[in-house]
C-alpha cells in the first residue's frame, strides 16, 4: 500500500491517505489498520489507527503525533510503501431506524468522519456533537448537521460535549448514539444513555501487539470478563464494558 | 535455477514429529491457531495458547508495553480452559495445514498430570509443550522452571500421563539453565523448548506507576535473541535430547543462529506480531542459507557451530 | 526562566558520597577516566575499570559483536593490574573534577580484600565498587554474584579491608536477586549497583563460529534496560542501602524510571559509546523531569512509584 | 557536521564529504571519524570510517555497503547533519627520507587517498600499488605514479598486489611502505618488508565501541601483547603486530 499524500492538517495532527482498493472496499466505520512504521527509533510493533476515511479507492487516517511511531508516520512522504494489516476489529453497526447522535472528542473525530459519511450516504441524518478543549483544536470534518463544543468556549457551545449530549437525547426521541473520545467522556457518555435507554456503541484503545485477537494483550474489563479491544471490538456495545476500570494506555 | 530451489529439503524430524518447515509458532502469540487466518499452514508447526485446568481471565490490563527492540507482556496465561480448548478451540484446528503442539500450565504438578492425560487422546493433538516458565503468574510458572528437582517433577508427571511427545519450556530467569535441561532431559522429557520471556518492568514516569497492570511483565522480541542464543547454547552442550530455539528470532539469520548452535527448530512469536509474514521469510532464508553453504537438507544445519 | 532553571538541585548523597549530579559513567565504559577528554567532570562520579591483582591482558578478539538495541562484549577484564593503577592511573585523575570510585575484582575473598585494601588510602579514591558479576572470566565474576553465601563473604572481606563506602555490584544472571541483594546487605555493604551485564552470544552464520573470540559475552544497551529495571525494583524492596540503577540507559526518561523503582543515582555505560554527550542530555532531561513534575532536588524523584 | 554530498562510486561504494572546519584542518593521514549513522535497524554503536580526503574544509570518506550502517550512511543526502567524534587515532608517520612505496587492496584505497595527497603536497613522490580482485572493483585515486593489478588480469598486472610490492621494493633501495587492504595483503606485506628490512606502516580494522582506547573493544594481538586498533592504531608499524592471529571483524 502506498501513500498518496501526507499532510499535517495542525501542528500536532496529520491526515495521510493510501491508495488500496482492496481496503477501500473491505473498511467499515469503526474497523483500523494495523500499520507497521519503519525506523521509529527500535519501536517494534505496529500502530493501530482507525479509518477515518474512505473515497474510491483510497483511504485515510488521521494521526496525533504522541510518540516516535506517529512521528515517524509524519514522515512518510508521497509513494512511499506502507505495511498494512486490516481492515481489522468490528465495525459500528448503523441502526437505520433511530436517528444518529454521533458523539466526538478531539482526535476521537478520525473514526466517526468515515461513519458520518456512510450513514449520510444511506439517507440518514446524523447529527453531530464535537467537543474539543479549544478552537484550535478542532478538526475537519464533514459537513453534517452538527453542534460544536468547547470546553473553553472559544468556538461553538462553552463546556463539555457531554453536555451537549445531555440536552440532545431529549430533543431526539428513538435516537441511537455513536461516540470515541477520550475515556472520561465516554464513560459520561455510557452513563447519559444507559440512564435515558438509548443504544450507545463507544469505539476503545488499549495497547496492541497482534491486532487480530491472538495475543489477549489488548484486554479491556467487561462487565462480564476481559474483552480484546482488538478483536470483540474496538466499537463495543457500551453496556457491555465496566466503566469503572481505571484506563491507561 | 529452479530445480536447484526445489533441491532444499526444509523438513525437520525429531522427538517423533515431522515438521514440514523448521519455523514453529510460538505459544500465546498466534492464540489457538485461528486468528492470524490462513497463517496457519506457512508454519512447520504451531503451538497454541497455553491452556490450564480452569478458564484464566488474565491480568489487569494494561497488559503491553513496547521496549526498545522489544515488548513486555503480562498477559498472565488468560485462556478458555482445557474443556473449552477441547470443545471448541481443537476442532477448529483440524485441517490447519501443520502439526498442532498444545501448551499447558499447571497449578501444581499433579494438575500438569492431568491436563497431559486430558490432551493425550485428542485429535490433531501431536505433542505436548510444557510451559514451567511464564513470568506472569503467581502459582506453577517460572517458579518451576527455576528449580531442577520441580522441574523433573513435572516432566514425570507429564511424561506418566501421556504417550505424547513432550516438550518442556524453560525459563531464561536462571543462573545457569543446563541443571535444570538436565534434570528435566534424566525425567524423560522428549525434547526441550527455550526461552520464555526474561523478567521485565517498565514505568510510566509522567503518572509515576508500572507501565503493566501486573508490575512486571515478560520480555520478548529481538532484544533477547543473544540472551536466548546464550542458553540454547548451554543447553544444547548440557542434554543429548532435541531443543526448540526461540526468543527474539525475526530473521532468517537469526533463525540459523539456534539452528547452528544445535536447535532442531525454531519458534518465532513476537516476530509474527511485527509482521504475519515473518514465517515465510524466515524459512525461504533458511533454505537460501542452505543454497549458500552447499547444504541439501535444513536439518544439516543443526549443530554446525565451530568453536 | 533562568532562576527557576537555576532551582533544580541535581546533587544526590548516599552511603557517604555527595555527587553533583545523579548520573555515573559505569565501569569499563570510561575507561581510567582520562581517555574521553574532558568528560569526566559531566558525571556526578565516574568508576574506574575494573583492575585486579595481577595486570590482566584480557580475551581473544573479537570482543564486541553487536546486537539489535544492544551489544555484546567479552572484553575479559583487561586492566593494568592494582599496581599501575595505583601508580599510572589514578593520579592522572587528580583534578578530573568529579567523584571517583574504583572498581575492583579478586579470584578469590582474600583477593578482593587485599584489593580494598590497596585502595583503601590511595588518594582521589572516594569508594570501592566490588565487581562481583563480570560474565567475561572463568574465576571470581559472575559465580560470586549469583551465590548469596560468596557475594556475602566478599564484602565482609572487603568492609574489614577498607574505611571507604563500599558499593557491591549485582549480576542479573541468577532467578532472584532478593536473596543476593540481602545477603550483601546483611554483609555491611553501603550501597548496591546493578544490573552487570546479562549472558549472551552471537553466532556469525556464514563462518559458522562465535562472533565473539571468547564465545560468549555480556549483553549491555537499551535492550537491556527493562530487565535492568525489574531487578532494581526488587532490589529496592529487598534491602534499605542505597542502590545505584543501571543496565541499558540512554535517555533522561529511562535514568527517571531507574530512580522511581527506587534508585539513589544511576550509570550510563553502552550509551556513552553511542554518544558521548549522553551524560549531559540525561542529567539536564532529569532536571526538566523535576520542573514538569514540581520537584525541587533530583533526590526526590527516588523511590517516587507508586504501585 | 553536514553532509555536503553523498554519491555511490561503484554499485557497492559511495563516497560521501562533509563540511566542518576543524576537522579539516586537525585530520591527519590514517586517523578515522566515528560515525553515528540514525536509524539503522537498532544498530546502536558508531561505525568507524577512515578520512579519505581532506579538501578545503571539506572531509570526505569512502565507504563500502557492508550491513545496515553502511546502508543508512548511502542513504544520507545533502544537509543531512551527521554525528561524527574525530579525527581519532594514529595516523601514518610520513618518512620523508625514504621513497615512499603506498601499497591498498580494495576499500584500503580509503586512507592512502589523502595520505598521497599529503605526501604529494609535500614533493614526496608515491608510488601507489593498488590491487583489486577485477577491474570493476577499482576505486578512484589521485594521479601519482602507479601500478595496478587485478587478482583477474582484467586491468594492469595481473595478480596479488603483494607480488608487485616484492618486485618494486627491489626497485626502490630505502623506501617505507604504508599499507591498506584485507589481512592476507597485510601479512604478507608485513612479511615482505621484514625479510627486505623496510620499515612498514599498516592500517587495520577492528569492530569498535568507544573507539578513543576507554573499552579495549578493539583488541588486536601484538607482539608485545594484546594493542587497541582505536587509540595504539589504526596505523601500526607492522613489526609491533602478531600476524599469526585468526582475525574476524
Ligand atoms: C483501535 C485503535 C484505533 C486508534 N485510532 C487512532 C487514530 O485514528 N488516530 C490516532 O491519532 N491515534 C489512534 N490510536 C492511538 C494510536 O494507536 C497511538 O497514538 C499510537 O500507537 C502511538 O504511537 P507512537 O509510537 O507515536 O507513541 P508511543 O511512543 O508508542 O506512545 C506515546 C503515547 O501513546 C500511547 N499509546 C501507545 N500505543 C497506543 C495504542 N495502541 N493505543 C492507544 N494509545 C497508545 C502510549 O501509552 C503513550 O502514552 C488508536 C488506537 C487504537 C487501539
Ligand atoms: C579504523 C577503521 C577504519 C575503517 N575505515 C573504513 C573505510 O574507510 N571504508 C569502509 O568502507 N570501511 C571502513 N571500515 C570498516 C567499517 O567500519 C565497517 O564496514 C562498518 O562499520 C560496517 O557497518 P555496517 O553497519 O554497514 O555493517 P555491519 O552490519 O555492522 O557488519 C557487516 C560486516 O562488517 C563487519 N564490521 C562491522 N564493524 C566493523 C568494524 N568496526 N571494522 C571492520 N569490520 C566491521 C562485520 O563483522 C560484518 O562482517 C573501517 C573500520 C575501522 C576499524
Ligand atoms: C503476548 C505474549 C504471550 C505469551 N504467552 C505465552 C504462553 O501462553 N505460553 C508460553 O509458553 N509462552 C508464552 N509467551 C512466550 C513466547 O512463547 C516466547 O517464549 C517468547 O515470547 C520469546 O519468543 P519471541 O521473542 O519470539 O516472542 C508469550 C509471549 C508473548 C509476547
Ligand atoms: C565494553 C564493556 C566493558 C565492561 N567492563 C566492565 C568492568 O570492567 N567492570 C564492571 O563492573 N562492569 C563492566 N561492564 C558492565 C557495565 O559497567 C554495565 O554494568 C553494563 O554495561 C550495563 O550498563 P549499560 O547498558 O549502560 O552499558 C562493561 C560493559 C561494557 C559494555
Ligand atoms: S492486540 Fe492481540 S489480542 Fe488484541
Ligand atoms: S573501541 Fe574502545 S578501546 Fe578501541
Amino acid at each position: 500500500m502506498a501513500v498518496v499524500s501526507n499532510r499535517m492538517i495542525r501542528p500536532d495532527v496529520g491526515r495521510v491517505w493510501f491508495r488500496s482498493r482492496a481496503l477501500a472496499r473491505q473498511a467499515r466505520p469503526g474497523q483500523f489498520l494495523h500499520l507497521r512504521v519503519p525506523d521509529a527509533n527500535a519501536a517494534i510493533l505496529r500502530r493501530p489507527f482507525s479509518i477515518h476515511d474512505v473515497v474510491g479507492d483510497r483511504i485515510a487516517i488521521l494521526y496525533r503525533v504522541v510518540g516516535d511511531g506517529t512521528r515517524a508516520l509524519s514522515a512518510l512522504s508521497a509513494g512511499a510503501p506502507v505495511d498494512v494489516i486490516g481492515p481489522l476489529g468490528i465495525p459500528f453497526r448503523v441502526m437505520p431506524s433511530r436517528p444518529p447522535l454521533v458523539v466526538a472528542g478531539g482526535i476521537g473525530i478520525a473514526p466517526l468522519q468515515f461513519l458520518l459519511r456512510r450513514m449520510t450516504a444511506r439517507g440518514l441524518h446524523p447529527r453531530l456533537l464535537y467537543g474539543c478543549l479549544t478552537r484550535s483544536a478542532l478538526l475537519p470534518h464533514l459537513a453534517v448537521t452538527r453542534a460544536v463544543t468547547t470546553d473553553d468556549g472559544s468556538c461553538g457551545g462553552r463546556g463539555l460535549v457531554t453536555a451537549a449530549l445531555a440536552r440532545e437525547i431529549g430533543r431526539r426521541p428513538g435516537a441511537a448514539v455513536y461516540a470515541c473520545g477520550p475515556w472520561p467522556m465516554l464513560r459520561e457518555t455510557a452513563r447519559l444513555c444507559r440512564e435515558r435507554g438509548v443504544p450507545c456503541q463507544v469505539s476503545l484503545e488499549a495497547r496492541m501487539a497482534c491486532g487480530v485477537g491472538a495475543c489477549q494483550g489488548c484486554a479491556v474489563k467487561g462487565t462480564a470478563g476481559y474483552l480484546t479491544a482488538c478483536h470483540d471490538g474496538p466499537v463495543f456495545d457500551a453496556r457491555t464494558i465496566d466503566w469503572d476500570q481505571g484506563v491507561a494506555v | 535455477m529452479a530445480a536447484r530451489r526445489d533441491a532444499i529439503d526444509l523438513s525437520v524430524s525429531f522427538a517423533g514429529l515431522r515438521l514440514k518447515n523448521p519455523v514453529i509458532a510460538a505459544s500465546g502469540t498466534f492464540g489457538y491457531g485461528t486468528e492470524y487466518r490462513g497463517l496457519a499452514a506457512a508454519f512447520g508447526a504451531i503451538v497454541t495458547k497455553t491452556v490450564t485446568a480452569a478458564p484464566r481471565a488474565g491480568n489487569a490490563p494494561p497488559r503491553l508495553c513496547e521496549t526498545r527492540s522489544g515488548m513486555l507482556n503480562s498477559i498472565g496465561l488468560a485462556n478458555v480452559g482445557i474443556e473449552a480448548f477441547l470443545r471448541d478451540k481443537l476442532p477448529a484446528l483440524a485441517g490447519c495445514g501443520t502439526v498442532v503442539i498444545a501448551n499447558i500450565a499447571g497449578n501444581d504438578v499433579a494438575e500438569y498430570g492431568a491436563l497431559a492425560r486430558r490432551l493425550d487422546d485428542a485429535p490433531g493433538v501431536a505433542a505436548i509443550e510444557v510451559n514451567i516458565s511464564c513470568p506472569n503468574v503467581k502459582q506453577g510458572g517460572a517458579a518451576f522452571g527455576a528449580d531442577p528437582a520441580a522441574a523433573a517433577a513435572v516432566t514425570r508427571a507429564v511424561k506418566r500421563a501421556t504417550a505424547l511427545p513432550v516438550i518442556v519450556k524453560l525459563s531464561p530467569n536462571v543462573s545457569d539453565i543446563a541443571p535444570v535441561a538436565r534434570a528435566v532431559a534424566a525425567a524423560g522429557a522428549d525434547a526441550l523448548s527455550l526461552i520464555n520471556t526474561l523478567f521485565g518492568m517498565r514505568i510510566d514516569i509522567e503518572r509515576r506507576r508500572p507501565s503493566l497492570g501486573n508490575v512486571t511483565g515478560g520480555l520478548s522480541g529481538p532484544a533477547i535473541m543473544p540472551v536466548a542464543l546464550y542458553h540454547v547454547h548451554r543447553a544444547c552442550r548440557a542434554v543429548g535430547i532435541p531443543v526448540i530455539g526461540l526468543g527474539g528470532i525475526a530473521t532468517a539469520a537469526d533463525a540459523v543462529e539456534f539452528m547452528l548452535a544445535g536447535a532442531a527448530a525454531v519458534q518465532i512469536g513476537t516476530a509474527t506480531f511485527v509482521d504475519p509474514a515473518a514465517v515465510r521469510s524466515v524459512a525461504r532464508g533458511i533454505a537460501g542459507y542452505c543454497r549458500r553453504q552447499g547444504l541439501s537438507r535444513a536439518a544439516e544445519i543443526t549443530g554446525g557451530l565451530r568453536c
